[in-house]
């Protein structure tokens, strides 16, 4: 065993099941950071995603309330996942999700109990309370975690409905910072996808994440954040089906020494 | 009477609705969820949901986030 | 700079030019290794690619010659890139490069000169001799070199049309050893293309060489390698033009800390 | 701040100290695995160790409960630090702890909640709960966790004595995994010292541990499981120091370019 | 083999070896950019090094040729090893080798050919041709070189004493770029020693290097450059004797999963 | 009357004390700690604290470990 | 005469053309490429280049390759 | 008559030999290496080594460097 799972593992090809739907994109997007909706909107729809994130906030009592992101006709489209972010206790997070069901009509839930505000780090044992609570509650609760095994399996027993380690702090641009925590996780949750979720700068940190086994990549800052949101989008995409495809066709071992790609004999003399 | 609305205090008629607060505030019905005393309030509840001297309203929409 | 190129620093969008030819995949591949001709073909089909390299032997005379690999109506669509692979002296190419240009009536060149058999390492000094000769005898060479700048800028001075650095040894499937190697020969080496050429082993290693802003990638063993070429040679498609695509996005910078995806302000209280 | 931490950054030069003591040496050694006591004893004087950990396991009947390791005379003048090594448990961790004074007549104790078996990754819901009873019961509390710094926080408000984050799996010989998590806990626990337990393999692990800043390293199977037990002891005891010594000298900067060592002017012409 | 070389592979606990003198030290320090005389003695001095480098410059005449580094009557009991720093051509070097040899009266020599001045990469091509040259004047040739194992035969076989790549460019203090490149040239260079050249930022760079199995490592910038020279200094001196140490001793393999330190059996139930 | 020692069923004598069960079993006092029915019994009461039926004793010491 | 064809000794007529010997070989002309003694001889020029005693040809053509 | 030492140029009169240049210079004999027209004057020589018009002279020492 390479340590890079193989198709046999991780149910090649299948798609990408949240809630007992089945999405063909196994990209999910964050809709925070861009400088327009428009420039979110076409970003949006170069990633290919089907399923985009969004926060709960108070209303600005001045504004009269417009400019809910759901205005944006072009989201009507996306499944809409709202999550818990900002929240720093379980209590905190469980009232937000239950507005964000109210506002959303759907039980689906990227569940965040941050733990510290200069990383922005889950509070796993905050977590774990909020996860049992949302689950009794009816909903589909996708936490974002660490990528700590032991919880990881504690959170799947809790009925969460996948597993969201963060490959690096979010918004840090620095992609998997520990592939091997990664993959002793991914060989020992295999019954729910496990998504990485922050830390994703550039195509090749997509494209590592699925080759190590993973059903999916949450991201936005690696795609808000960068020169050009719409062409890295389309990048993103690219990577993760790239990313996909290689984990499912089982790639070459390595070796230390070469091995020559032409034949070594008939050579002329 | 006086309730707090996002943390800010307001002044209100006495058995004001929640549907009635939100036309005064000039909001529309759809896309705001409403909690009241950390209990949320269904939307089909609104219009016959009276508030209180002293009640805490938390109003609240999707933005954008990751 | 952060070392990582920018879509103003190599030619963005700009397809791969080789010998004044504009191609639209900037994937290489090998036509060595595959099981049978159908799956090699099938594996270039679902590569994109547009150049595919072949090799120089003798003919086995007892076979009555049959079996040359341009026997294949597959190949007929694709422009032809003869190596002199085997070859571990500078005369030694020089007459396997004339031998090509007789069969395939072209003059693009791989040229190799190996230094060690255990490695397949390029013998730098022999691939400058050879390029020198194979220049004046018009020939467009592509060198397959090590990552040293110094040597690729010879080679640019004596007349190579672009510069190929091993990512790591041939066959290896180690990926790109020596990112920063490879950064400070981009820098150096704007004026021709730099295609990296040997080590490739799953498509992240591809993106991250085309995030490094090579202008491509050539690979054979990576492909004809895995379990399943066809679906690896798909998998590299993408992941050569995700990384291409990021590359000219412009990655977000990276960061120590966390920066939050969702506001910061109007949290419920 | 290059994330490296500084002399300024964690009382440099200062002693290990751990439940009042202070303590020259920053390696801490184990004493399982060896082949013969002689060749454990022999290590642990070559690695100038001060403490080593010891396990509690039920007396073999049959044996007339001779072998206990407390007979090797040569343990006599080391601080021994008690484990709960196997505890699945905050309970049966809470019991073994409690056997483990009775026996050492000390308050000492490397605190493991394990929670799963194939990685031996931390329980870091039950290590919580074992802390906070243990620090109720008087002991000096070396809980062995993951490099989750949020649970980092909780264990020392909770009265750890010490953060003992692993590197790597314990007895994998991998090394610091996630070098960028470890210097994010460091910068947050800085009134306690942070002690990098189980994953070093060789020399250049432990410097690495130290030149991050941290307090000291805890290892076995480093040692133990070396070809030449002693002589891995006396590179680890110089590893430790030099990474201590390197941290508090303040590394030169990384540069992407060279600087040149000699002087670029008055060369002959 | 796990690549890291073994006692078996390199003549384990013979000391370094150069022009038929015997060296306790493996570290070679060089005496560019101190503040001051004083702090470069004493840093000397806290490193152990019997081999100290030193540049060939014009006397600056209105000085009325003071100050030559040879004044500091300090660096009487080392070894004076002169380089060709800041040459560009193999005409200019031998000149400046004679005009050392003319000073030093002895015939070590560190060989520089430089090819960029951005990156000080050697000029492979060059340095071969200085290096024929040099040997046959009766130089012990230590010659400053990439990490491409075919140019390090050559050197070898055109008569170099010892093969000195380097491990990043002079000044940057990144440390060992590329491990495999190095590990693949030390399984070929047996005969003579292997010293990385340039490169080493901190302890943990120079005991990798040496547990990579290189013979030595040489140093400027790295101690120089540190806050504290001095410490840097004894820093070094540790990390080359815990590196070699440790590539004596023979590490422990890697594994991906834990294996338990502790017994395993008899806990209490 | 039957005890349990680390797990395995043990006849003794009634009223037998802990210190005489270690010296039936050949064991030294010293350098074993004993638990019974999962409380800790110090040595200093190892004399006077008498088994009863059914008891579970741990008695453990340390071994090599990391 | 004798000449060298890939390394293997051959039999052929004296004044053998390429052409003739490539014939007598059953090889097609096309798709192949010879070199004599060390110089490549066209495709144009098979049919009237005739080998002479002892002469060392190499006759290759393309096979796959990385 | 002129000649040029580290580039530079300077003024000495004929048959001025090399020990004098230094002298003349005021430059300790030891620890300077000399070379003349691209060879190396051995200190041994310096003495009875005229210089030449155009004659260029490198004067070097060791200094600190890596």
């Amino acid at each position: 065993m390479n340590g890079e799972g193989s198709p046999a593992s991780r149910a090649p090809g299948r798609s990408l099941e949240l809630g007992g739907v089945a999405y063909g994109s196994r990209l999910i997007l964050g809709t925070g950071k861009y400088a327009t909706p428009a420039l979110m909107e076409e970003s949006l729809e170069a990633s290919g995603t089907e399923i985009v994130t969004v926060a709960v906030r108070r209303i600005d009592l001045s504004s009269g309330g417009r400019g809910s992101l759901l205005d944006s006709p072009g989201l009507s489209r996306y499944t809409i996942l709202p999550n818990t972010a900002g929240c720093y206790s379980a209590e905190e997070a469980v009232r937000t999700a239950l507005l964000a069901r109210e506002l959303g009509l759907s039980s689906l839930l990227k569940l965040e109990v941050i733990g510290d505000p200069r990383t922005l780090f889950p509070d796993v044992e905050g977590l774990l309370q909020a996860t049992r609570v949302l689950v009794k509650e009816g909903f589909t609760v996708l936490p974002y975690t660490s990528d700590d095994l032991v919880i990881a399996k504690k959170l799947r027993d809790a009925g969460a409905a996948a597993i969201m380690p963060l490959g690096a702090p979010i918004g840090s641009g620095l992609g998997i910072q520990n592939r091997n925590h990664l993959r002793l996780l991914l060989q020992e949750i295999r019954d729910i996808p496990v998504i990485v979720d922050a830390g994703v700068g550039t195509a090749s940190d997509a494209a590592i994440a699925m080759e190590l086994g993973c059903d999916g990549v949450l991201m936005n800052t690696g795609v808000a954040g960068a020169k050009n949101p719409v062409q890295m989008a389309r990048a993103m995409r690219m990577a993760v089906q790239a990313g996909r495809l290689a984990f499912e066709a089982g790639r070459v071992p390595r070796k230390l020494y070469a091995s020559a790609s032409s034949p070594e004999e008939m050579m002329i003399e | 009477m006086k309730v707090f609305v996002n943390g800010e205090q307001r002044q209100c008629p006495d058995r004001t609705t929640i549907a009635a607060l939100l036309r005064a505030l000039e909001l529309p019905e759809g896309r705001i969820a409403v909690e009241r005393n950390r209990e949320v309030v269904p939307r089909s509840r609104h219009s016959d949901t009276e508030l209180a001297e002293g009640d805490r309203l938390e109003l609240v929409r999707f933005v954008g986030g990751g």
